[in-house]
């Protein structure tokens, strides 16, 4: 991966401006600035980062109900976005949306959505007309590990496959549906395994490492762009904050007991700084926290290999080509 | 294939064929989608017209015509494709998606109440949604309570969605070509026992405005609404009466979101009188939905209560005997605008 | 946890609980099912009364009372689990699952609108579907516009749902005792704003009975109809209207599907006029439903134009000063009031 | 597989049954005399039958817009099923439902089902109430390959999975999904590999073959009883008519070029006669047809084997156990 000094503080950048950006959301709702429902996107800033950097402005996301840093790493302008948030009129949707619906089409971010699993078959809708068009954009699909267990997920990714379209599926495994551990509600541990059942590319990574997820995106992407269909990127990462603001979290109290502790992601708070960033896969690896379960990256090799049979523990992850 | 220029006699299901094929000529971002519209024909031999068209064969023959590149094929998805179309349309297509039945919005709802009907408003204003659901709906044929619905009630309650109905071939193609020009989502509703009625339709290119009821039928003494279907009743119903000497103005409503209010309140104006005849269940329902507005707009124009001839508030039996009973007709319209003409006001 | 015999003064959120609670200990076929509603208790640490209980916190404690049998989180899968609890109705458990949000319906639609709501008639009246969806309509807590919907409209436009939605605590905890021992599917509307509303609730088995409207005011000139918060709306505008000479009558609806015509009529033939309350969007939605229906069944009691306080006919918007302009408050309903009394028959 | 004369006899009594009153069916439509909407389930028999004949008087099944023959299989009485397909006030249904629609909840079956994937979720309900009230029934869950595109049928899956519920999916694949073929459809060859997403057991089976199916019927069932959870079995199957009556199939015409042509279920065409059999396994082989792509059934091993990476061609069968 060779990234240049002007794109690696492009997304130092992206980082810390959607951490400052959720940090000052999250005081001003504590005042009682911001009504209605906020969730924050601190811990997961690698991800929006990561996959973004891989697209061009043309290009398309889906976002979720957690959508500021899918905005940011996107390009809209923080302040509309914050107005919006505020709900005036000056805001990036004149107020009438919010923060689960920012969105600003011109920019190719389709919208945070309130209805979780609501993305994907909106952006196998972008990736038609990608594909009709014949403009090369593809489209970003992010959603949540809870979203997984939407019908919507499981067909769009179905007709993506069949209709090959330029979609890169990126689930954000965060361990949680508000308060219910992805180990309880879903049935296997992998996310990205489920990208056999259609027949497409499938990979796990560090949601923490910024370059990890933006490596594996620009592989699904590069495939996308050459019409060879949808990609599912699974990204591993944790919730640093409350399901919403104001989320108690007496839940969590019960459940970390098992879970490991939060993972900052690489570059915020870790010794790298942009000045510094010769060798960014060194300095902008995990700096603080258990590493948890050991995360593999695979990423769809040109040759088939066996597909080991899954087991609940330790995590492996799948490689799948559809031949 | 060649469209014609002049108006001539053709089915409900060629006419909505010939406003397709026609945009879908005049504009590359127009694709079609939905299961077995372009019928088997998406794996090999393209070039053999046998494909099946669709359920109706409504899209039959433009597969050949337009490639599978815009004539789509789905697998069983509706909550996937409607909500593509919708992604689509946000994104510059201008998409025609089919939803066999009605009935199956049940697997498809939220692309249309969340994302498709809100996506506008949400964004302020930043978005259009220019995407057109074709929809079957109705009973008549035996195909009972998940495949008979008429669910435009549903539908219109939802702000964001336009909601069409048509009752002749001519309007059939008018309404469509409207429906896919327009920049916001359209609901549009086929009648499944209305496809092979036949009817004079223009040549080249023919536009209903949305929006706009008919007045099929100038007269004094009551005012007749129905829509697709109920519109014809409505007008046969008219026939009988004005035999008994009742002279009934029918209006074909074509447009369910937004009501034509301005229309409906002009006639009881003048006539004074009421009758809504409405397939949809009763409930929160269109027939109802008119009698409210006129009891709230124009009430002193009424000289009598309001009546309605609507389904039971009961799902579709299959049974032909209990479905022709359940059903809205022509004589059930018949007693409801005497018994309405028969009260004083 | 024991349960007070005696009435005394507790939030909404806690008449649910008891009423839940209740019927749970007296029928070990009840079982609950919704996303959170245990609340991270499912893995591990049972014992551990931390959990949720529900982001509104109804189901508080249940599961520490009731065990993981009986109260179930489940995955975000609403067609799924939403579906499972109509199956497991259909066969013998009495379910009472959690549609979080009513907007999410469109996520689960077809659970309701072809399976639970038709079983009972398609199968010519051999099986029962005793199942009870609790969920959460209404704005006011600027959650925007898929989670600020009212969408009662939809769910009584589909025959064999009944759709209730209580105003107050007592209702709350007699109406959803009665859901839950209603054969058919229930849908239980709870306004987002609400949960904490306190009310005098009676102790121990406490039955408001579905399908029947209450006079929550009696009085002569003029019929106020609200439900669920708009009934709290009509209450607090007449008590303004008596300042100012005008005895208005006001009736809780709490039932939405089967509709109390009866006593709405009965209302109106004492008052003559009738203005109705309603948050959902107007087309196709209750007020003008209920319009239409005095239109028609007591127009000769009628002496002015029924009035309509609603939403407009748009999404619900996120800034609270233009969801504040959009929803109806009492004094929207005391100048509509006003309108109507002014208006001679 | 010990099955006792009388066993054998009933399921060869219960495919003939199936094939008799659909062939009923189909005359009495072509004549006029049963109104709406038929499809029929000719050349399927030996899946209904198959599974059904593993499964108990009170243990359940779910259906789809083709289930006469899951009528039959389950006990229904014909006469009424035949009554109620007339609309007669003397059918099963009153006539109120119809051929889509024809249930019999007493005998177990929840009934057929105009709609495309709504027979899953209820399936759950189904396999809970077993749960819950400690029955030990199980609930056999068909649904069409197109159905396998369904959002309910992955959510169904994933629920029952980690709710651990006695509930048995069988994929009725018959290459199409009304004109669709599932090579179009479907991104994948075989269904049963999606079993892999949800942790549960999958497994292939000549859906012509009585005995294979019953036999991989009876393990999920014991399975399933046992309180292992749910499994998913893949039939594959060929329909003989058409989409429903009435059908052209010009479609097919076209595309049955590529496919194998109809195999009989064995036991119907076939040497074999309930009062010779002594050896059913052989003498109900396939009797008739190309015997199209070779299918081989696997169900779960006690032991781990490797999953092999799916290829397009020639088909494989995946053995997935939940750990
Ligand atoms: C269809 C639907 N069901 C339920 C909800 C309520 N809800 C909002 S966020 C959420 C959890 C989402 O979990 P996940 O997809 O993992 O995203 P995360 O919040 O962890 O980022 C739930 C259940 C919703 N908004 N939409
Ligand atoms: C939700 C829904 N979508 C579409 C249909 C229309 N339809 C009825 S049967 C069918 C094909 C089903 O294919 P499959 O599941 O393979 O079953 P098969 O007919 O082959 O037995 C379709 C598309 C429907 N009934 N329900
Ligand atoms: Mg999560
Ligand atoms: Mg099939």
């Amino acid at each position: 991966m060779n990234l240049s000094q002007y794109q690696l503080r492009s997304m130092y950048r992206t980082m810390v401006s959607i951490r400052t950006f959720e940090e000052t959301v999250k005081q001003a709702f504590a005042k009682g600035h911001i009504p209605g429902f906020v969730h924050l996107y601190v811990g997961e800033e690698a991800i929006a980062t990561g996959v973004c950097s891989a697209l061009r402005p043309s290009d398309t996301i889906t976002s979720t109900h957690r959508g500021h840093g899918h905005c940011i790493a996107k390009g809209c302008d923080m302040n509309s976005m914050m107005a919006e948030i505020y709900g005036k009129a000056t805001g990036l949707c004149k107020g009438k949306g919010g923060s689960m619906h920012i969105a600003d089409v011109g920019k190719g971010m389709l919208g945070a959505n309130g209805i979780v699993g609501g993305g994907p078959p909106l952006a196998c809708g972008a990736g038609l007309t990608s594909q009709v068009t014949g403009s090369g954009d593809v489209c970003a699909c992010f959603f949540g590990d809870g979203a997984c267990e939407q019908g919507t997920f499981h067909e769009s990714a179905n007709l993506a496959a069949i209709w090959n379209l330029p979609v890169i599926f990126v689930a954000e495994n965060n361990g949680y549906a508000q308060s219910t551990p992805a180990s309880y509600h879903c049935a296997i541990e992998n996310i990205a395994e489920r990208a056999a059942s259609y027949g497409i590319p499938g990979a796990v990574v560090d949601g923490s490492d910024v370059f990890a997820v933006h490596e594996a995106a620009v592989e699904a992407v590069k495939r996308a762009r050459a019409g060879q269909g949808p990609s599912l990127l699974e990204c591993k990462t944790y919730r640093h904050h409350g399901h919403f603001e104001g989320d108690q979290q007496t839940y969590r109290m019960i459940s970390t007991r098992a879970y490991p502790r939060a993972r900052i992601p690489s570059g915020i708070s870790g010794p790298w700084s942009p000045s510094t960033a010769g060798s960014p896969r060194r300095s902008w690896m995990p700096s603080t926290g258990r590493p948890g379960r050991p995360l593999k990256k695979h990423w769809p090799t040109p040759n088939p290999v066996p597909c080991p049979r899954w087991k609940r523990s330790p995590a492996t992850s799948t490689s799948v080509t559809r031949s | 294939m060649a469209v014609a220029t002049a108006a001539r006699t053709i089915t409900i299901a060629e006419a909505l064929n010939e406003s397709i094929r026609l945009e879908m000529r005049a504009d590359p971002k127009i694709v079609i989608m939905g299961e077995d519209i372009a019928g088997g024909a998406q794996v090999e031999h393209l070039e053999d017209d046998e494909a099946w068209g669709g359920v109706m064969g409504v899209t039959k023959g433009l597969v050949h015509e337009f490639g599978r590149e815009r004539v789509l094929d789905t697998p069983i998805s509706e909550a996937a494709f409607i909500g593509a179309a919708v992604g689509a349309a946000a994104t510059g297509l201008r998409p025609i998606a089919e939803l066999m039945f009605c009935g199956f919005l049940g697997s498809c709802l939220d692309s249309l109440l969340n994302q498709g009907s809100k996506l506008r408003y949400m964004f302020g204003g930043k978005a259009t949604v220019p995407v057109t659901i074709r929809t079957m709906i109705g009973g008549g044929f035996r195909a009972a309570a998940q495949h008979a619905q008429t669910l435009y009630p549903m539908f219109a309650n939802i702000p964001g969605l336009k909601v069409v109905a048509p009752s002749n071939a001519a309007d059939a193609k008018g309404l469509l070509t409207a429906s896919i020009r327009d920049d916001d989502p359209v609901i549009f509703c086929e009648h499944i026992t209305m496809y092979t009625l036949k009817g004079e339709v223009p040549g080249g290119e023919h536009i209903v405005p949305i929006g706009k009821a008919a007045v099929a039928r100038p007269g004094s003494d009551v005012t007749l609404l129905g829509v697709s279907l109920t519109a014809v009743h409505a007008l046969n119903a008219a026939e009988t009466l004005a035999k008994e000497g009742i002279d009934a103005e029918v209006i074909d409503l074509r447009t369910v979101s937004p009501l034509d209010e301005e229309t409906i309140l002009e006639s009881v104006k003048k006539t004074g009188r009421l009758v809504i005849v409405d397939e949809a269940n009763p409930l929160c329902g269109l027939a109802s939905h008119i009698a409210g507005v006129v009891a709230s707009r124009g009430f002193h124009w009424l000289r009598a209560p309001v009546g309605m001839v609507t389904a039971p508030h009961s799902p579709v039996p299959f049974s032909p005997v209990l479905e022709d009973a359940y059903l809205p007709n022509p004589q059930k319209v018949v007693s409801a605008v005497k018994e309405t003409c028969s009260k004083a006001s």
